[in-house]
């Protein structure tokens, strides 16, 4: 069941209040990829304060985002406009606004998590095979760091990769923690 | 109490319509206490009034309990009329049977019973009343003023002029304040010198007017009208008697790198000084930090140059005493710092405007002096770091006002305008220059301001982006401005010569010091609080104290000013009688009870109640009790809620009174 | 029993209801309300105060050993206190008292705290309306006239 | 533990630091310790401690006879240790005219032991021992009272009634009190006489709701006026509901906190107002 | 001087030139590292985007081992795992109700008391002066600008450590040791790190920002103290050449490797080799 697009779920998944902002605008003035936004951060902002968060999480914008926390670091009033992309985002999967490709990284982020969840630290390789198992070439661009250089013969050569990564012993416990944090609702 | 009259109104038909007088005047008669009742068609007319003083006369009466309409409307009336009769007044009271009872029961019956309830509960009380004498306070026709900018200025002004003494203590070596320091002034662009300085002479030459530089309030005690306030003046090194302001040690002076404080570090002072050409008084200063002499133990050139033998290297601080009937607090304002490094390589504040790391960004106070004609340029608009004349200028808004992350959440109300006026002198000085300003909100209500920051737009040309600026950085000699103009919807970028800083309005430091030595309450950023925010805006809860100028808010030079007047005129009202009388309904400590828990002393929202020492007859100390100050107590009683053992109580509403109304209603 | 605790006419329960009010914005509220004619029930009986900061806990219990059925305490509204600060000492105190009258079960809802202001003449109307209504909904005060009772024996 | 309790007390008598010491005597394993007031070092061996030292001893110090006695060090245990926060709090005491030794605790085997979040001292001058301070939540902390508000309204009325029927006004529970320092107590005050003084069931409602309202916010939960009620009445509950709103509503707890600001003669804007309509 | 370590999932993958450097530098210091026993990932950006338990409890674990095994302090060089790291302990230490309910998912005692540090603080820690009198080898050849991206300085309320805007840290370090740092602007503008799957135009525009304002500013070299911010600024900066046909050829240091080359350390004990861009 994806959650409620209402401005309650985006605040309760943020940590974060909306009516708070009171639109100056200094996170759009700081942020770094803000020219390739179609909506400003402070008008994504605006937006969910009118109660449009269907519009915002279907915006281009949250997926240019990249988690800078230059807006977070500035705001004058501490809203966590960092934080509340993030919310975005989730949403924007749940209700499948964004596209193939705008999923990618939320994708990528559940197939890093379930890795860690398996083994306990990250284990690149098969964290390539767990994509494809995801059904992660639905959009044909396998991501670029594995298409142009990790798997690429480059980085072999310089041996910057364990193919035999030390896993962690105790891999049922790691599970556990993940079974009790995920028992309380959220999302895994 | 024995001998109570009971007088009940009519008021016409508005008692008489609802509630059966004639029946409530019998029952009245039979309640305990009661000597005798009476009614009237209205008790506050003349034939009235007559009839209580002569009943009060006839029946030798030692109560009074007039049934009628509210006490707010008529207990000063009847207390008058008692008065007359020499009957305490504080031993009449009243049962509202008009506003409380006919006016909003219909019902003639049970308007009656309530009516009779009414007046039972003021025999009650009556019964128990003590006849009070108002509390008179002596006192001292002097006024302190604390600050000596605009504000304290005008306070000190009117004040004397109208023949009460003043003494005027200002921390700096000249008065003046920020204003002396200012170009021109909004909304009409008038020289701000040229209307200060006279007014500055004015109260160097002023009889009435004691003026202490480099001083300040060390000690205040006592109560409204009776206070000992201590002066801490401290040493000049100069005496200013003999000293003639010729201006040779200050030119002959060897230490010339001291940044000056008038000019906000945008220009250097030597070490014997006067801050400005046309500082109160005109005698320099010795700068001890700075001084060769004084911390060498060298040089001493000054002393050669000076022809009146006014240096004094052995000065000492000196210590003052007054006696004064009044305060007037008027300690002003200082800049917001915007940013301030905070030792450990971090800086607080807006680290992202490079304040103090690029010359070339400024604050408005320091964009003041480089327009002022007796400025470091010469009233010239040439850039700290090269002197070279900006060609692209950004003002920015809000740098600490409403910025609750930086911790300050309120408007500083003054800048909008500021940053207005600043456009135009900058255009009417740089024709081909282009002004940017960057804001929030405009605020500009006020007489002629909106118009004025039209004018900037319309006629001058500066260009307003509504949004915050996120950041500068400096490339190439120019400051980049990353803004955005949330209007637009756009980020934007701007290549600016000289940034301007419009930073917050803060309280003066050492302003909480200062309060807490007369007793005024401030908020959680340092601003004095008033009174009543509508009806006692420049009275404090401190009886005798007043509070004027920036020091209890944001304000800009008008309302300072019409402030400070408003200030003197209710100091001159206060001081209009030879004594104060104030109500005598106020709380006292039973001391022989009081187990000196001072709970009454923390909730006291007039610092009325003070620890007393209770000795014995050798001198020891056998404990502290509570003791209420009568010059201050204002009779709230919540004192008397708090007291565990009830060792403190309340005139006119005592325990006594109180029990004995509600036991009434049994 | 000489007040107004019933009404002769119809012998129907007829609260007793006693106020403790500021002098400064309810009394003045109350007033309003006269002078505007807006009539409220008669079961009231005001008992004027300096400030809430003065109203003792104690006196909220007398109200009840007097035979009241229900009590009023009201005030000015927060910042607004003639004295600034008496009605927020005030609130503390009742937030605390209230606690206490309900662990001895003392009932709460005969209770009552309001702010009303010298323009609410309105508000004190309705309120007096309203609490004179709910307390002959719940009848009168049996269970502390008998803690009464027992003591007069 | 009693052995370096000795010492300590020893010492400080011997070098004059105090001139008595207030702890905890007893004659035989049968009887409830006692208090004593040592002022010879050489009576140290009347010390004891052992876990019948419930009685809270900080009332002594205010009791002018031993005042009088000189420069006090007393004993007291970290729950005890609570109201001298208070008391400081309250100028009834200067912290530095007293030395206080503090004893560690592992509880007296009173429920209240149980939810003990104070077995190690906290502001004493000289500790003995080691206990080690567990954290508890309010839950369990109130779980008492909790319990009884769960009964009806009407229950709770009738329970009190029943109760305070036995009470014989017999103010132990005042007399026991380490906040109860009053020159003259409310009820001795006549003219207006504030309450009831007669002990029939209003008079002791009367008595008991002013009792714990001039607890409220200050109460430590020393338990001792419970302890001491020779009726056994558990004003516990009267004490606790009084905490914990302080706590709830103001995060205040009672002598945990020197710096803290008592709850009552001070306020804040932000104070919740639910119940004022 | 030992200290707790937390290599972190970068370190022992793709980035283990950053831990071969590390290693040797610290170890050339004698600083000894003590390996947290069977530390799991901390969770990353992946964990806070999408639970924020487990943002917690992922770090809570390590600092739990940390804790049981008495480490007083912690070094993580990958600035995310220091600031998951941190923020997860500064959550806990304010929070009991917290510490007890992560501590039961965690099936350990957490308590928050571990210090976490990054590269920088353990440099400060063996002290500036220290390390200068320690080098046998001047840096004077190298202008470098330092980068410190997103996580070293931010959020400013979580790490504490140097200034947001203008951080300096780095700056003192090399020119201790006879570098000739660089004032540039792109200190702390983003390299895109998040993105580096997701959106290589973002990362590349970025990188090409940063390098640029370094070139233009005088530098010769860049000097970071993250993973993340050494894949995006190294291995794609060919990539970024051929996007915008720009030539930049700026060498990508860890700030381990100048240290270590100031203390004598080979290039090739540094771990330096395996970087993409070598200096010629």
């Amino acid at each position: 069941m994806p959650q409620d697009l209402s401005l309650d779920t985006v605040e309760e998944l943020a940590h974060a209040r909306v009516q708070d902002c009171y639109q100056c605008g200094k996170c759009s003035a700081g942020c770094p990829i803000v020219e390739r936004m179609d909506n400003l951060p402070n008008q994504l902002l605006r937006l969910l304060q009118l109660g449009r968060i269907e519009r915002a999480a279907a915006s281009a914008a949250i997926w240019e985002c990249v988690s800078c926390m230059t807006c977070t670091t500035r705001c004058p009033k501490a809203v966590d406009c960092a934080g509340l992309l993030d919310a975005l985002r989730q949403l924007s999967i749940e209700h499948g606004f964004a596209s193939p490709a705008q999923r990618r990284t939320i994708l990528f982020q559940r197939a890093f998590l379930d890795n860690i969840r398996r083994n306990g630290r990250l284990a690149e390789l098969e964290l390539v095979r767990q994509f494809k198992m995801q059904g992660f070439l639905d959009d044909l661009s396998v991501p670029q760091l594995f298409k142009d250089a990790l798997l690429g013969p480059q980085l072999l050569r310089r041996r910057k990769l364990h193919l035999r990564p030390r896993r962690v012993k105790d891999r049922k416990l790691v599970g556990r923690i993940f079974a009790r944090c995920q028992a309380n609702g959220e999302k895994p | 109490m024995a001998r109570i009259g009971v007088f009940t109104c009519w008021c016409g038909e508005n008692i008489a319509r609802n509630v059966d007088v004639q029946s409530v005047a019998e029952q009245a008669a039979q309640l305990p206490g009661v000597r005798c009742s009476q009614t009237h068609k209205y008790m506050c007319s003349d034939p009235g009034q007559k009839l209580i003083r002569d009943t009060i006369a006839a029946e030798r009466l030692d109560g009074v309990v007039i049934a009628s309409c509210s006490p707010h409307m008529h207990l000063k009336t009847f207390r008058k009329a008692a008065e007359h009769a020499d009957l305490n007044p504080y031993l009449v009271e009243m049962a509202n049977v008009r506003e409380q009872c006919s006016w909003v029961h219909s019902q003639r019956s049970r308007a009656t019973a309530k009516a009779v309830d009414l007046i039972r509960v003021a025999v009650a009380k009556v019964r128990h009343n003590r006849a009070l004498e108002p509390i008179q306070v002596p006192v001292t026709r002097k006024v302190l003023v604390v600050g000596g900018g605009v504000a304290g200025i005008q306070a000190a002004l009117d004040i004397a002029d109208s023949g009460v003494p003043v003494v005027l203590v200002e921390r700096e070596p000249s008065i003046g304040g920020k204003m002396a320091g200012l170009s021109e002034t909004f909304p009409t662009l008038d020289c701000s010198q040229c209307i200060l300085t006279p007014r500055m002479v004015e109260v160097a030459q002023h009889p009435n007017i004691t003026l202490h530089t480099c001083s300040e309030v060390e000690q205040v005690e006592g109560y409204v009208g009776n206070f000992r306030v201590t002066i801490r003046k401290q040493a000049r090194y100069i005496d200013v008697d003999k000293c003639t302001g010729c201006g040779q040690c200050w030119n002959a002076c060897p230490s010339k790198k001291t940044p000056s404080e008038f000019d906000y570090g945008l220009g250097k002072r030597t070490a014997i000084y006067t801050p400005f050409p046309q500082a109160v008084p005109a005698r320099p200063v010795i700068d001890r930090d700075a001084c060769l002499r004084l911390t060498k133990g060298r040089c001493g050139i000054c002393v050669k140059k000076c022809q009146a033998d006014a240096i004094r290297f052995d000065d000492q601080d000196e210590l003052v005493s007054e006696d004064i009937g009044a305060i007037i607090v008027a300690t002003g304002y200082q800049l917001y710092e915007i940013g301030k490094p905070d030792g450990q390589g971090r800086v607080t504040g807006y680290g992202e405007y490079g304040y103090g790391r690029y010359p070339d960004v400024i604050s408005s106070l320091q964009f003041e002096r480089l327009v002022s004609a007796s400025g470091p340029t010469g009233g010239e608009i040439r850039r700290p770091s090269d002197g070279a004349v900006p060609k692209t200028v950004v003002f920015i808004s809000c740098v600490g006002s409403r910025d609750n992350a930086k911790g300050l959440s309120y408007c500083s109300k003054i800048c909008c305008m500021v940053n207005a006026k600043h456009t135009m002198l900058y255009k009417h000085k740089v024709h081909d220059g282009q002004a940017h300003v960057f804001y929030m909100d405009i605020r500009a209500g006020g007489k002629n301001y909106d118009e004025f920051v039209r004018r900037a737009i319309e006629q001058d040309g500066a260009h307003y982006h509504r949004g915050r600026v996120s950041k500068i950085t400096q490339e190439d000699g120019r400051l980049i401005v990353r803004g955005v103009d949330t209007l637009a919807g756009e980020p934007l970028t701007i290549a600016a010569d000289l940034v301007v800083l419009a930073a917050a309005m803060r309280p003066a430091t050492g302003v909480e010091d200062l309060a807490q030595k007369v007793n005024v309450g401030y908020d959680e950023f340092g601003f004095l609080c008033e009174s009543h925010p509508k009806l006692r805006p420049v009275e404090t809860n401190a009886a005798g104290v007043f509070v004027c100028g920036a020091c209890h808010g944001p304000k800009d030079i008008p309302e300072s000013v019409t402030q400070a007047s408003a200030a003197a005129a209710k100091v001159l009202l206060m001081f209009s009688r030879d004594r104060l009388y104030r109500e005598p309904e106020i709380a006292h400590v039973q001391e022989s009870a009081c187990a000196g828990c001072f709970a009454c002393r923390r909730s006291c929202p007039y610092h009325a109640i003070d620890p007393a020492e209770i000795r014995d007859r050798q001198g020891q100390l056998v404990r502290r009790v509570a003791r209420v100050n009568p010059g201050l107590c204002m009779g709230c009683g919540t004192c008397v809620a708090l007291c565990v053992s009830k060792s403190v109580d309340l005139e006119g509403f005592s325990e006594e009174q109180v029990y004995a109304m509600v036991e009434s209603l049994r | 029993m000489n007040t107004a605790a019933s009404d002769p006419a119809n012998g129907e329960f007829e609260p007793k209801i006693v106020a403790y009010v500021c002098n400064w914005c309810t009394y003045l509220g109350a007033d309003l309300a006269g002078t505007n004619r807006l009539e409220y029930p008669a079961n009231v009986r005001i008992i004027r105060l300096p400030c809430t900061g003065r109203i003792d806990f104690n006196l909220i219990v007398k109200a009840f050993e007097i035979g009241a059925d229900a009590v009023l305490v009201s005030g000015c509204h927060p910042g607004d206190c003639h004295y600034t600060s008496g009605n927020y000492h005030a609130r503390r105190r009742w937030m605390l008292f209230r606690e206490l009258l309900a662990t001895l079960g003392i009932e709460t809802e005969r209770v009552h705290f309001t702010w009303i202001s010298a323009a609410e003449g309105k508000k004190f109307q309705q309120l007096i309306s309203e609490i004179t209504s709910t307390t002959r909904d719940l009848g009168p005060y049996h269970a502390y006239r008998e803690i009464c009772e027992t003591c007069e024996v | 533990m009693l052995q370096p309790l000795r010492e300590t007390c020893r010492r400080l008598l011997d070098d004059g630091t105090v001139q008595v010491v207030i702890g905890y005597g007893q004659a035989m394993r049968a009887v409830e310790p006692y208090p004593v007031f040592i002022t010879d070092p050489n009576d140290v061996g009347q010390l004891v401690w052992n876990e019948q030292c419930r009685t809270n001893l900080v009332k002594y110090l205010l009791r002018q006879e031993i005042r009088a006695l000189g420069k006090p060090a007393i004993v007291v245990k970290g729950c005890d240790e609570r109201a001298l926060v208070v008391l400081e709090q309250e100028s009834q005491i200067e912290r530095s005219e007293i030395v206080v030794i503090g004893v560690a605790c592992d509880g007296m085997a009173e429920a209240r032991c149980e939810v003990c979040d104070a077995h190690q001292p906290r502001f004493a001058d000289h500790t003995i021992g080691h206990a080690t301070n567990k954290e508890q939540s309010a839950e369990r902390r109130y779980a008492h009272l909790a319990e009884f508000q769960e009964r009806p309204i009407a229950d709770r009325m009738d329970y009190w009634k029943a109760e305070l029927e036995r009470c014989v006004k017999c103010y132990a529970c005042r007399q026991s009190c380490p906040l109860c320092y009053c020159q003259r107590c409310i009820v001795e005050k006549n003219r207006p006489a504030v309450l009831d003084t007669s002990p029939t069931l209003k008079g002791n409602f009367a008595w008991h709701i002013v009792r714990a309202f001039h607890l409220a916010g200050r109460c430590v939960g020393c338990d001792q006026c419970s302890r001491v009620c020779p009726e056994g009445i558990d004003l516990r509950l009267l004490n606790q509901s009084m905490a914990r709103a302080s706590e709830a509503s103001f995060g205040h707890r009672s002598g945990t906190d020197p710096q803290a600001e008592l709850v009552l003669g001070n306020f804040s804007k932000q104070d919740q107002e639910q119940f004022i309509r | 001087m030992e200290i707790g370590y937390y290599p972190g999932c970068a370190l022992h993958g793709s980035s283990n030139d950053y831990e071969m450097s590390v290693r040797a530098c610290l170890a050339a210091l004698g600083v000894r590292l003590r390996e947290l026993d069977d530390w799991i990932c901390c969770g990353a950006t992946a964990a806070h985007s999408l639970n924020h338990k487990l943002a917690v409890a992922l770090p809570a674990r390590n600092l739990g081992l940390a804790e049981r095994d008495g480490m007083e302090e912690l070094l993580a060089p990958c600035p995310m795992c220091s600031m998951q790291l941190m923020k997860a302990r500064r959550l806990l230490f304010a929070n009991d109700a917290l510490q007890q309910e992560i501590s039961a998912i965690v099936e350990l005692d957490v308590r928050g008391t571990t210090q976490v540090c990054n590269l920088i603080q353990i440099f400060q820690q063996v002290g500036y002066e220290r390390i200068q009198q320690a080098a046998t080898q001047q840096l004077g050849e190298f202008r470098p600008a330092c980068y410190y991206g997103c996580l070293l300085t931010r959020p400013p309320g979580v790490v504490q450590f140097d200034d947001c805007e203008h951080p300096q840290s780095m700056e003192s370090l090399l020119s201790e040791l006879g570098a000739a740092p660089v004032e540039w602007n792109y200190k702390t503008e983003c390299c895109g790190a998040g993105m580096t799957m997701a959106n290589e135009a973002t990362v590349l525009e970025l990188g090409h920002r940063i390098l640029s304002n370094a070139a233009a500013h005088g530098a010769n070299c860049l000097v970071v103290a993250c993973p993340m911010c050494h894949v995006n600024l190294d291995m794609k900066q060919a990539a970024i050449n051929q996007r915008y046909s720009a030539e930049h050829d700026m060498v990508v240091y860890y700030l381990s490797d100048l240290v270590g080359l100031a203390l004598g350390l080979a290039p090739a004990a540094l771990g330096i080799p395996r970087h993409f861009v070598v200096r010629k």
